[in-house]
């Protein structure tokens, strides 16, 4: 055992000492994903669109004229691992700036040590309000918390015409947080809201929600989960033969896995969605896209994978823009460039607006957000 | 002699952060020993009356979340309208009441799961927890639930006269956890080399036995129970403070599987167990990371702990004492006084 | 304090039953301050039986078990230890993983209770107390002769050893009245003989004994008083010589070679 | 009314394969007193043959049941020789913890060859779901259910049936008197721990196609054959079979009636319960395994 532990231990000391001139030359940036545990599915798709952002940008030669390194580490699905990982990007790895975590209690575990080393991350995923509004100046989030979804969901409702609806939510930050907000906003548009439903992460069978949802006199469900439980819910739903208008949220449904894997039971069903892949030229940023997209197929990933990959690349390639405009690779300069940079994401343009208590506010970027419908299989633009 | 090693790796525990500089390693290690004390916990129950519970972060995570809401403060609404206001309290405060609070829960699940044992007192303590967790998951008006508690303030240690002194930086919490490590392995140690641990000891051993004698099982394992649980809620405050974030997750099964792997594979029933099973499988992932992906990191997380079962069966350190033990028969025969020393050893 | 005439256990009308087995029917002796009472019978007589009713393991099916005025009914076992009547096993007689020493050391539990604080914090009283503990365990090893096993596992020893550590755990318990449950049972001729001198030793510092045995001379050589259980109910009760001669005694063992005197 | 039925129909549905998740690790609980915790993992095997098989060498659907329920005989086999021979005798905590182990990196392992995004298997049967008045079910629960049904029948039988059954019922009422009628203990114990496996494995196989297929997806359906385990009490079969379906109905009226958040919290108060006030589980035997 101590032998073994001898070993090991050389190894990583070798290891640090060959990878510790190599950063002379690269700019680091950090990312501080789930790769193994609960969301490690979402967290690979992450990286792997960021490893596109930074091919990209060094194949254009870099920032700065220098390559830039991403440092991945994963930080297990686990708060205390989140914590872990930054200090060691922070500190054995120097990295100026970051991204990550995903999940919400995981960016929130990663914030305290932001503060203590003042050094900035870019949030590609995390929906929960507190990530921008408990003053941590170190926060730039790029992906919608749901009350800004609830937001933009708004201007499209009227067109729906809602009479009551119900909700089935996963049980964490996300899927509460999008019920709270959504709820609001219906019932300033005069909508009823009927029963919350809630499963737990990793639950398979959710009939017995679906029974009781099936029951009420809602017309509409708003269900707000990872795909993986969505497609359950929709072959569920099917068997139970509830006949009622499904919209999900969140914006990681990857409807092609839905079809590919509810089949005929995600007809007629709807999703708020950030990304377009299926329609490059509807996009803000065709070109961005369709590159994106192209790299995508080239490297052999399922095409599902887009809808949540796509926060990787413009993670990576906000990070990068505000290493370009702070001109050089220290963590206050960036923090401060992180204001002036203007960045064609793949979904609307990254500006980052204050948020949170006066003097400490967190930037928070308004990403579009589209509403689209699955049909006998085809994936369409809702037209509005 | 004894206590000669004793201050001696207390010594060396307290000169680490002199000349160990990277703030990475040094996150790890206090984290590390908020695991360990947790593990030491566990091992008054496993290792000195045999019950493995498998249920133990639930105290943990009890002393985690009593110490984040008497800290923060909370505001219940009960039916009637009636709200349950509480003003935030210094963490201190939190610290005490996650000891007292978990010490409770200990002694009521310690006096309903005792009446059974073996292979039913592990899934009854499993279950304890889940339901706990459940709670915490779903009890959102208190505990916020998936949402999580952030924002936890640092601990802060009242100086008389001084105002007090805010625990933020990492060597201030190394020695705070240091601190209540040491406490926790002295408070253990005094306990069963105790006539309560010698009774512990023989109902484990052979109940029957020890009944004959005068021994008072309830009441023997109940005490285990509120000790350990109080201690493992002081972990759980330590934790709170410390990464000053926690949901539900806290509750996870792996946290309580970290605590049993630490605690076996270290040796049950050795005081000094916990601390080397922890010290190696707490910094395992530090040294994995580096050189393996994240999927082989787990591997070989699992594939050690095997090995290590197989060839140390009794645990690293029990196994290390017998060894040195055979060369220690002859000072044995000295008398019973002096044996009741190394005895004391034997289980130190 | 030495012998006294006046009754010290008393079983009444004392039956047990498991479902329909009648394991013991109204069941009735006393034993008297200082005596060494014998109770024998052929295997499945009941013995073990009443010992375990005796010491509370087990509830009677009716009737009353009382020692020195104290009705034991309903009192858990380590309530009745308390009382100061404590028993031996027929098996498992030690803590195998423990030394000899810390066998001792656990048996002394009676005497070393002191509250948790001050254990923990080790005060005066707790370790005064732990010394005395330990002066006792030496004394106790000298008494039944196993100093130089001390510090080996209980469960290394031979089966008379462990024997002779089972009566040094219940005397450490300071009994008043012991229980001793085949205790001469895988000893040689010659550990049978020592140990009856050991059970004399022990009723003259004023302990009673009630004993469970097979081997017939041990029984005839150590006892005051007999009595003869066979399928749960008494046959016979007296001194020694008039058991020997007992025509129902006689019978009830007869087939079973076991009278070897 | 209705939706008090479409309770029940899923209670059944969801019972039947619980039943199935339990009876694999009652056999090895009961009769080998550990705590396996790689059934899950088992469980995740067998669904990820089922995939390969037909997804990717294109098999028929029936064909693959049988090749998994045989993959995890063989799995369990290796387990049990590789792993738990050499510690036989050893006490509880320590077969335990290795199993721990074992399940950690068989998981991580799935999670290292398959990648974490969910699977699903393509099955022949229709979409449309059978509709009885108020209440359908999907033609593919009715199916598992049956073949659940079938295997757990066929477990009962081979346990009290078949020569290898007596065998392993002795060796659970005392293994030592067992091998001195001359029963060979390990020979059991292996057969004991591969037929559970198996049982993992075609419940994961069954399953998979019903719901997704990902690296941790064994781990809650460990937990709830631990639950129906006690429930039945060790080594109890037909106890495992009723446990299965008191769970579900527990679940299904919990979610249905209560709040969906502690639908799984029902198992574990059941449990607790169970324990506290009827320790040996609700249809155990006398003896005590434990």
């Amino acid at each position: 055992m101590m032998r073994t532990m001898k070993y090991v231990a050389a190894v990583a000391l070798a290891v640090a000492l060959l990878s510790g001139p190599a950063g002379a030359q690269t700019i680091k940036i950090g990312v501080n994903e789930p790769l193994t545990g609960a969301f490690a599915a979402s967290g690979t798709y992450v990286v792997n669109g960021a490893r596109i952002a930074a091919d990209e940008i060094n194949a254009k030669g870099g920032v700065l004229g220098k390559k830039i390194e991403l440092v991945i580490e994963d930080n297990k699905s686990n708060p205390t691992e989140a914590a872990a990982v930054a200090e060691k990007l922070i500190n054995s790895d120097k990295t100026p700036v970051m991204m990550g975590a995903w999940g919400s209690s995981l960016t929130l575990a990663v914030m305290p040590k932001l503060m203590e080393y003042e050094t900035p991350m870019v949030v590609e995923t995390s929906s929960s309000g507190k990530i921008t509004t408990s003053g941590n100046p170190y926060i730039f989030r790029i992906s919608p918390p749901s009350a800004v979804e609830a937001v933009a969901f708004k201007n499209i409702v009227d067109k729906l015409d809602l009479k009551k609806v119900d909700f089935l939510v996963i049980n964490n930050d996300w899927g509460r947080g999008t019920a709270e907000d959504f709820s609001k906003m219906f019932k300033e548009k005069g909508i009823a809201v009927g029963l919350v439903e809630t499963m737990d992460q990793g639950a398979q069978d959710m009939s017995a929600q679906l029974a009781k949802i099936k029951g009420t006199d809602a017309e509409t469900v708003i269900v707000t989960t990872a795909v993986d439980q969505l497609t359950l819910i929709f072959k569920q739903a099917a068997a139970l033969g509830m006949k009622k208008r499904i919209i999900t949220t969140g914006g990681s449904q990857n409807p092609d896995q839905i079809v590919a894997q509810a089949g005929a039971a995600a007809n007629g069903t709807m999703h708020l969605t950030t990304f377009l892949p299926w329609f490059p030229e509807k996009t803000p940023n065709p070109e961005a896209t369709n590159y994106f997209i192209s790299e995508w197929k080239k490297r052999g990933f399922d095409f599902a994978g887009c809808t949540e990959s796509f926060r990787g690349y413009d993670g990576i390639r906000t990070a990068a823009a505000a290493i370009e405009k702070a001109g050089k690779a220290e963590p206050a300069a960036i923090k401060a460039a992180m204001w002036d940079i203007k960045v064609k994401g793949l979904n609307g343009d990254i500006v980052f607006r204050k948020s949170g208590p006066e003097g400490k506010e967190s930037g928070q970027s308004q990403p579009n957000v589209y509403l689209i419908e699955i049909n006998d299989g085809k994936i369409g633009m809702k037209s509005l | 002699m004894r206590s000669g090693v004793a201050i001696l790796t207390v010594a060396a525990f307290a000169s680490v952060p002199l000349w160990l500089r990277d703030p990475y390693l040094l996150n790890a290690l206090i984290t590390t020993g908020i695991f360990i004390i947790a593990a030491m916990s566990l091992n008054l129950l496993l290792g000195f009356t045999g019950q493995l519970s498998l249920g133990h972060v639930a105290f943990f995570g009890i002393g985690a979340y009593t110490s984040a809401l008497t800290s923060l403060g909370f505001d219940v609404p009960l039916p009637g309208g009636l709200h349950v206001v509480h003003d935030p309290w210094p963490p201190i405060a939190g610290f005490a009441l996650a000891v007292v609070i978990a010490g409770l829960c200990g002694y009521f699940v310690g006096r309903l799961s005792f009446r059974v044992r073996g292979a039913y007192f592990v899934i009854v303590t499993i279950s304890f927890a889940e339901v706990v967790r459940l709670v915490a998951l779903n009890w959102v008006e208190l505990t916020q639930g998936p949402l999580a508690l952030n924002n936890i303030p640092s601990i802060a240690l009242p100086l008389p006269g001084f105002g007090e002194l805010v625990l933020r930086t990492k060597l201030q919490n190394y020695y705070l956890v240091l601190a209540v490590a040491v406490t926790a392995y002295a408070l253990i140690s005094r306990l069963v080399n105790s006539h309560f641990g010698r009774a512990m000891r023989g109902l484990m051993e052979n109940e029957a036995l020890a009944i004959s004698v005068g021994i008072d099982v309830t009441r023997t394992l109940t005490l285990a129970a509120v000790i350990s649980a109080a201690i493992a809620g002081a972990a759980g405050s330590l934790y709170a403070h410390y990464i000053r974030i926690i949901d539900p997750e806290v509750f996870a099964f792996i946290n309580t599987v970290t605590m049993v792997i630490m605690v076996i594979s270290g040796g049950k029933g050795s005081l000094a167990g916990p601390v080397v099973g922890g010290l190696i499988f707490g910094l395992m992932p530090v040294f994995l990371r580096p050189i393996m992906t994240p999927e082989a990191q787990w591997i070989a997380y699992g594939g050690v702990l095997i090995v290590i079962l197989f060839v140390l069966p009794r645990g690293i350190v029990p196994s290390l004492m017998q060894r040195f033990a055979k060369g220690r028969k002859e000072v044995r025969a000295v008398g019973p006084v002096a044996f009741s020393k190394s005895s004391a050893e034997e289980h130190a | 304090m030495m012998t006294a005439p006046t009754i010290a256990l008393k079983v009444e009308q004392v039956a047990i039953r498991f479902g329909g087995l009648v394991a013991l029917s109204n069941l009735n002796f006393t034993v008297r301050e200082g005596e060494i009472v014998s109770l024998i019978g052929p295997n499945g007589a009941g013995k073990t039986t009443a010992f375990n009713v005796i010491t509370g393991f087990l509830g009677p099916t009716h009737g009353t078990v009382s020692y020195r005025g104290t009705t034991l009914n309903g009192l858990k076992p380590h309530e009745i230890a308390d009382l100061g009547l404590i028993r031996t096993f027929q098996r498992t007689s030690v803590f195998p993983n423990d030394t000899v020493y810390d066998n001792l050391m656990i048996g002394l539990h009676r005497q070393g209770r002191t509250g948790l604080i001050e254990a923990i914090l080790g005060l005066p009283r707790a370790r005064s107390s732990e010394r005395k503990a330990h002066q006792r365990a030496g004394e106790l090893l000298e008494w039944i002769g196993l100093n130089r096993r001390a510090f080996d596992p209980a469960g290394s020893l031979s089966y008379g050893e462990q024997r002779l550590v089972g009566v040094a755990l219940a005397l450490a318990a300071e009994p008043s009245m012991l229980l001793l449950d085949e205790p001469v049972s895988g000893m040689n001729a010659s550990e049978t003989q020592d140990f009856v001198e050991l059970v004399r030793k022990i009723r003259s510092h004023g302990v009673t004994i009630l004993l469970v045995e097979h081997d017939m001379p041990m029984v005839m050589s150590v006892s005051d008083r007999i009595v003869v259980l066979n399928y749960g109910r008494i046959i016979a009760e007296g001194p020694p010589e008039v058991i020997r001669n007992d025509p129902a005694v006689i019978e009830a063992y007869l087939g079973q070679g076991a009278m070897h005197a | 009314m209705s939706e008090f039925l479409q309770h029940l129909v899923n209670m059944l549905v969801l019972g039947g394969t619980y039943a199935l998740l339990g009876i694999g690790l009652t056999l090895i609980f009961g009769i080998m007193n550990v705590v396996n915790f790689t059934h899950g993992v088992l469980y995740t095997f067998g669904a990820y043959i089922m995939f390969i098989v037909v997804n990717q060498f294109g098999l028929n659907f029936f064909l693959a049941l049988p090749v998994a329920v045989i993959a995890g005989w063989l799995l369990g086999a290796a387990v049990e020789l590789i792993l738990l021979r050499p510690l036989r005798g050893s006490d509880i905590d320590t077969t335990m913890l290795v199993m721990i182990g074992a399940w950690i990196a068989m998981q991580s392992g799935t999670l290292w060859i398959w990648g974490g995004v969910a699977k699903s298997v393509a099955t022949p049967f229709p979409d449309e779901p059978l509709v009885l008045g108020p209440v359908s079910v999907a033609w593919l629960r009715l199916f598992v259910l049956a073949a659940a049904a079938l295997l757990i029948v066929a477990t009962y039988l081979l346990v009290n049936r078949t020569k290898l059954g007596s065998a392993m019922r002795a060796t659970f009422q005392d293994q030592d008197t067992a091998s001195l009628m001359g029963v060979n203990v390990d020979l059991i114990y292996t057969s004991t721990f591969a037929i559970g496996s198996s049982l993992a494995a075609a419940a994961g196989a069954l399953l998979g196609p019903v719901y997704v297929i990902f690296p941790q997806m064994g781990d809650l359906a460990a937990v709830k054959a631990f639950a129906i385990v006690i429930l039945g009490g060790l080594g109890n079969i037909t106890g495992a079979v009723i446990g299965g379906f008191m769970l579900a109905l527990a679940e299904e009226l919990g979610a249905g009636y209560v709040s969906s958040g502690y639908r799984d919290a029902m198992g574990f108060l059941i449990i607790i319960a169970v324990l506290i006030f009827k320790p040996t589980g609700l249809f155990a035997r006398s003896e005590r395994v434990g």
